[in-house]
């Protein structure tokens, strides 16, 4: 193998510093975070887990159209927000909203696009999350562009972009990454790959090694990690922000993770797995482990577990009390946001809507 | 036993079963079509009746999607292809433009691309951003493909056969919200094919034209106003290209007004045509000018939102009102 | 100096210079658009005079393309972008239609994206296939975009000025016929906006509308009716949205007649759109029904061939001639 | 390097079985094509070349609208042709005419394309060559679906799919290359990586370390050869096919060689590129280094070199005469194969143009 394939290749094995066990793991490329770092990550971690599940009891309730949970990503989820800086920029997809809040986006609007109310409820700007993307691997060449900008502004931000296993198979993945390595662009696109795009399994997604080697068809250096270990994560995105801020290009992150449950509420996964499967994922989370680990190393003390409890509740009680009132909308909306200034035809459509609710109210 | 209750849905899933039935070189691939069926079911059984060969599910990339049914039907299939829901056709869009649309055009005939590209489409279920667009217009515009839309449960079944039989490609838009709608239907009895526009309604006094999710809003629309008095003719266009001048221009001269009823954006659209070729065809038979029902001309809006931009009873009563009746 | 005998080619270039001059932010990219100039040479010098990073060849890849301008427009930049040709614009469709038309929308007016997506577009220079297409109509079609196009020299730089000025994305399309038509021109004048069409010539007894590279032709063929005659109002949209109902309305109404001539084919299209809006709003001074002289419903035809699919002064001629004078 | 990736990565060194000098060097995997093989390329490489340069004759003299000549590409455009057998397909781009003359296709059906009297003049089913395709990289599901209808057929059919370094940016290479890995399609992908897309060189199109590196990304194994050595693009294309019909899925193949001259007639290379950079090229040739080869083996008989030469003449004569006279069009073909039958409207307009032009002959 050459120096450059060396370069460019993943490990072998996805890279795990703490194992499923909660077991430390020594590896050469790699260090463990600090206790700091890990505990921090641990009260998000806990925190996230309340934000899925509560999310998905108001998705039952009747509060959110809809809700993609990442109950058993939350290591992905928190760990793509914590490697970042403040000016750096996030990238998330519908299934991210638990990395929109570990950046500091306010839970509420965060659930705009899942409760309904409008298609983005946050401001992109104020924490440099940009409005989750729908349409499959659309954000990434987004991503890149943000990314150049920055390069030709002469800001060291990087940009950290999410991507599902499915949105691999995308044309807009390919563009992306092309984009990026050709530019040099400071992204680090992280793949988390759970297994499943709805109800396609990896094996009918890709035929690929792993999707970490897609980064040497790019010039991209490409790595993969456990998904389901916070410290793992942590030191191999961490060091792929560090890179692509030193000016080391675009990077490719493989999270090997598992989506436990359905694609969405509104999915059925018995149709297209069986629970066998589904049942050795639940020893390996996220959370269970890092608990181990830091009560191994008597970290975990009672006031660190009760801060994250707390925090936990604090955000599932929030979710609750901003997602049980229907939210109030305004039709007006509907023409107020399309131009900068609006054309003579919204404007006439717009007094249309007007007129017709002011005829039926009265 | 030929007659029953069963929904859009269901029709469709029956008019694939019995398409690749008849048909060994019927295939039918996308998103999600394998074991789950699809996200709305259309595809239920179909993998398990008759095997992964002829029903798979595919990587998550809509132009390789069309791609590659482009390439089957050039080699002997008759491939059927979902596009998971409207917005996620767009990533096919060159292909769909620049190949299937061309390619008989192209070849001189030689190489017919006999294929079926499944769109659900429009709004009224509630979808986030991206899931409630109705993109037929584009297809519409598009020279080379044939665009039908079902209305009805026993429509959904015969166009749908029609189409897979068709020897040329055929965008086969579906309306997602009439999805569960049930009728009582006899799915042996034989449809008028593509091209034909139904009369679904007789009345004197003005013709709604409709087609897709809009046709039982109008049918609506003309029960509420003959409770008033008005008589409405109602057409359902089943067929938007080719478009049938001839069902629907009669219907307009007879009546001497027109209210067109469409779901999507109005500005150069599938309505704008109508309109303008029923008032080139028909100008001196028109008591007022053909109006139009459509969405806004913005996004398609969030949930919350979307029963605003969606056409209304009273929106085409109100129309119809303004068709300048004091005139005649 | 101010008064020049320039291309239309030339005056892009122009305004994309004077653009980069006037604001660092702005940056152009694309396929070809560095050292050579692009193969119409309208970036021709940029990359010279304002270096590799304000204007750049990207890899080969449309959708890639908008998405990055998508992602520079929200980090501060003014991107402008060229697709090499309308039929290459395909590629990117999903980007334009679910990105770029919605950004602002969806994020309620926090992200703004002024950027422009040049498309030279149309037939008339013998191009092979996917070369000569008119995309307009779907552009057109798609809320949140904003589509002009110039007819004259003067506009081609006036209006892309203004489109990269503009606070939101901007498709501006290039009749790429036109590209060399020269004309006497003073850049520094000031040229009408966005949204406003212009009235080329005047004349009492029918209004001919048009926009982009049907416009000299509608203007050739109301030299010819005048010399028969007949006296034709021209309209130049420029820009289609938003449409100037105002000008095109009040030019209707005070002639009575109209024939809208557009090279893209007819059918769900921007000239349905135009029949379809002047008849409402123009119903009852029509002496007749609007007519259109626009491309047959078929794929662009091979270079041989074209000048039948071009709209022609003869055709525009028949189609006035056609507007039922008998009946006034 | 694991066994996956040692199968999946391309060679070291793009392979060469004749050098530029026209010695034959040795190969672990790849063995010298028979002398059969390399009189029957030697003819067909004279014969294109003399295409070529009868074609770009035939732009300036105003027959063609434009021609994208293979100019030193040569060996590329026989080998592609020369591996296949009778029911494989091939998927050309407009630049890779010789390749489908090569295939059997009569010449001036062939350039009814760039002549501009049709889209595509041949009938694709006759040779099992696809229409030339225009828009970069969308022939390539086209060829994964032409090979995955014949496997699910049960035919043994190979399809090969040509593109082009700038092409394999575009989504659809992507979204090609992996649809044929995860059906395990006979499609051998030949990227004819000729340094230039248009003015833009392959430095700003892909930082890969090849693009033969492209494959494993999509688990397809990826080889490089000499583009310009007929005896290795035989051997490496031919063993992809043999590979592919064999069942052992898609292959990747990329050959290094150069577009000699401009992109097209209407392109001016000089904007873009130095004279220092194109002759270097020339001196690598591939009928040049395959004339010294077979020259030094003394296979050149004045009678290979005879019937060589006569196939050429004969080809440049049937351009000239083929092309000379201005093409028969009929206007009422622009309606005649848009739909199997007629619509109304098509009728209709059909109708018009024929009334229109029986009044202008009036
Ligand atoms: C372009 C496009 N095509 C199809 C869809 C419909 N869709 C939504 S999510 C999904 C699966 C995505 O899988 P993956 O990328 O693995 O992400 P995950 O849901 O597992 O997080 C599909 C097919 C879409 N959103 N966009
Ligand atoms: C989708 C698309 N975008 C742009 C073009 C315009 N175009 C034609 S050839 C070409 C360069 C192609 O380069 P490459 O793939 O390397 O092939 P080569 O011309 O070198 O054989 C470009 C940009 C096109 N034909 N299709
Ligand atoms: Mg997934
Ligand atoms: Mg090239």
């Amino acid at each position: 193998m050459t120096t450059v394939e060396e370069r460019l290749l993943p490990s072998a094995e996805p890279v795990c510093l703490i194992d499923q066990n909660g077991v430390p793991r020594d590896h050469s490329s790699y260090r463990l975070p600090t206790k700091a770092a890990l505990l921090d990550g641990y009260a998000q971690l806990v925190r996230g887990r309340r934000f899925n599940d509560q999310a998905s009891a108001l998705v039952r309730q009747g509060r959110l159209a809809v809700y993609p949970s990442s109950f058993g990503q939350e290591a992905c989820q928190v760990a793509a927000s914590m490697v970042l800086r403040e000016g750096d920029w996030l990238f998330p997809t519908y299934r991210d909203s638990v990395s929109i809040v570990s950046r500091g986006v306010d839970p509420i609007e965060t659930l705009t696009l899942l409760r309904g109310d409008w298609h983005s409820g946050y401001d992109p700007y104020e924490h440099k999350v940009a409005p989750q993307s729908t349409p499959l691997a659309t954000q990434l060449p987004h991503a890149v562009g943000v990314a150049h900008a920055a390069r030709l502004k002469g800001e060291d931000t990087v940009v950290m972009a999410l991507v599902g296993d499915g949105g691999t198979s995308e044309g807009d993945f390919h563009e992306a990454l092309n984009f990026a390595a050709v530019f040099h662009a400071p992204v680090v696109f992280f793949v988390q790959n759970n297994e499943y795009a709805i109800s396609v399994p990896l094996a009918k997604q890709s035929a690929a090694p792993s999707l970490a080697h897609k980064g040497i068809g790019y010039g991209v250096p490409g790595e993969r990690a456990d998904g389901n270990d916070l410290a793992g994560l942590l030191a191999v995105l961490g060091q792929a922000v560090e890179k692509a801020r030193a000016g080391e290009g675009p990077q490719l992150i493989e999270a090997h993770t598992y989506r436990v449950q359905a694609h969405t509420n509104a999915d059925d996964a018995t149709r297209y797995r069986e629970d066998d499967e589904v049942t050795p994922w639940l020893d390996r989370d996220p959370i269970q482990r890092l608990t181990t680990y830091l009560e191994h190393e008597g970290w975990l003390s009672s006031e660190v577990k009760e801060n994250a409890e707390a925090q936990a509740v604090q955000v599932s009680a929030q979710l609750r009390e901003g997602l049980m009132p229907e939210p109030e909308v305004d039709p007006a909306d509907l023409f107020a946001y399309l131009y900068a200034e609006q054309t003579q035809q919204t404007r006439e459509q717009a007094a249309f809507l007007r007129d017709e609710l002011a005829r039926e109210e009265a | 036993m030929t007659h029953m209750k069963i929904s859009m849905a269901q029709a469709l899933n029956q008019a694939l079963r019995d398409a690749m039935q008849a048909d060994d070189s019927v295939v039918m691939f996308g998103e999600d079509v394998g074991a789950l069926g699809g996200v709305f079911r259309i595809t239920d059984g179909l993998t398990a009746e008759f095997g992964e060969n002829r029903c798979f599910d595919t990587p998550l990339a809509e132009a390789g999607i069309v791609g590659v049914a482009v390439g089957m039907a050039m080699n002997g299939m008759r491939p059927v292809v979902e596009m998971q829901f409207d917005a996620f056709g767009y990533p096919a869009f060159e292909q769909v433009v620049s190949h299937v649309a061309k390619m008989r055009n192209r070849t001189r005939g030689r190489v017919a691309l006999p294929m079926v590209i499944r769109i659900p489409y429009g709004g009224g279920i509630g979808g986030v951003e991206h899931h409630s667009d109705s993109s037929e217009s584009y297809y519409a515009h598009t020279p080379g493909l044939t665009v039908v839309t079902p209305a009805t449960v026993a429509d959904a079944y015969g166009l749908l056969r029609k189409a897979i039989e068709f020897p040329d490609p055929v965008v086969f838009m579906e309306p997602k919200k009439l999805y569960w709608a049930k009728e009582e239907v006899d799915l042996t009895e034989e449809q008028p094919g593509i091209g034909t526009a139904v009369v679904r309604r007789e009345g004197a006094d003005a013709t709604l034209i409709a087609y897709g999710p809009a046709v039982p809003v109008a049918l609506e629309a003309a029960e509420v106003a003959a409770a008033e008095g008005r008589q409405l003719t109602v057409v359902d266009l089943r067929s938007v290209v080719p478009f049938d001048d001839e069902t629907v221009c009669a219907a307009v001269r007879r009546t001497g007004r027109a209210v067109v009823v469409a779901e999507a954006t109005g500005f150069a659209s599938v309505s704008s045509e109508i309109v303008a070729r029923v008032t080139e065809k028909c100008f001196h038979s028109l008591a007022a000018p053909v109006r139009r029902v459509t969405a806004f001309d913005i996004p398609f809006p969030p949930p919350k939102l979307e029963k605003y931009q969606l056409p209304s009873v009273d929106r085409i009563l109100d129309a119809v009102d303004d068709l300048q009746w004091e005139d005649s």
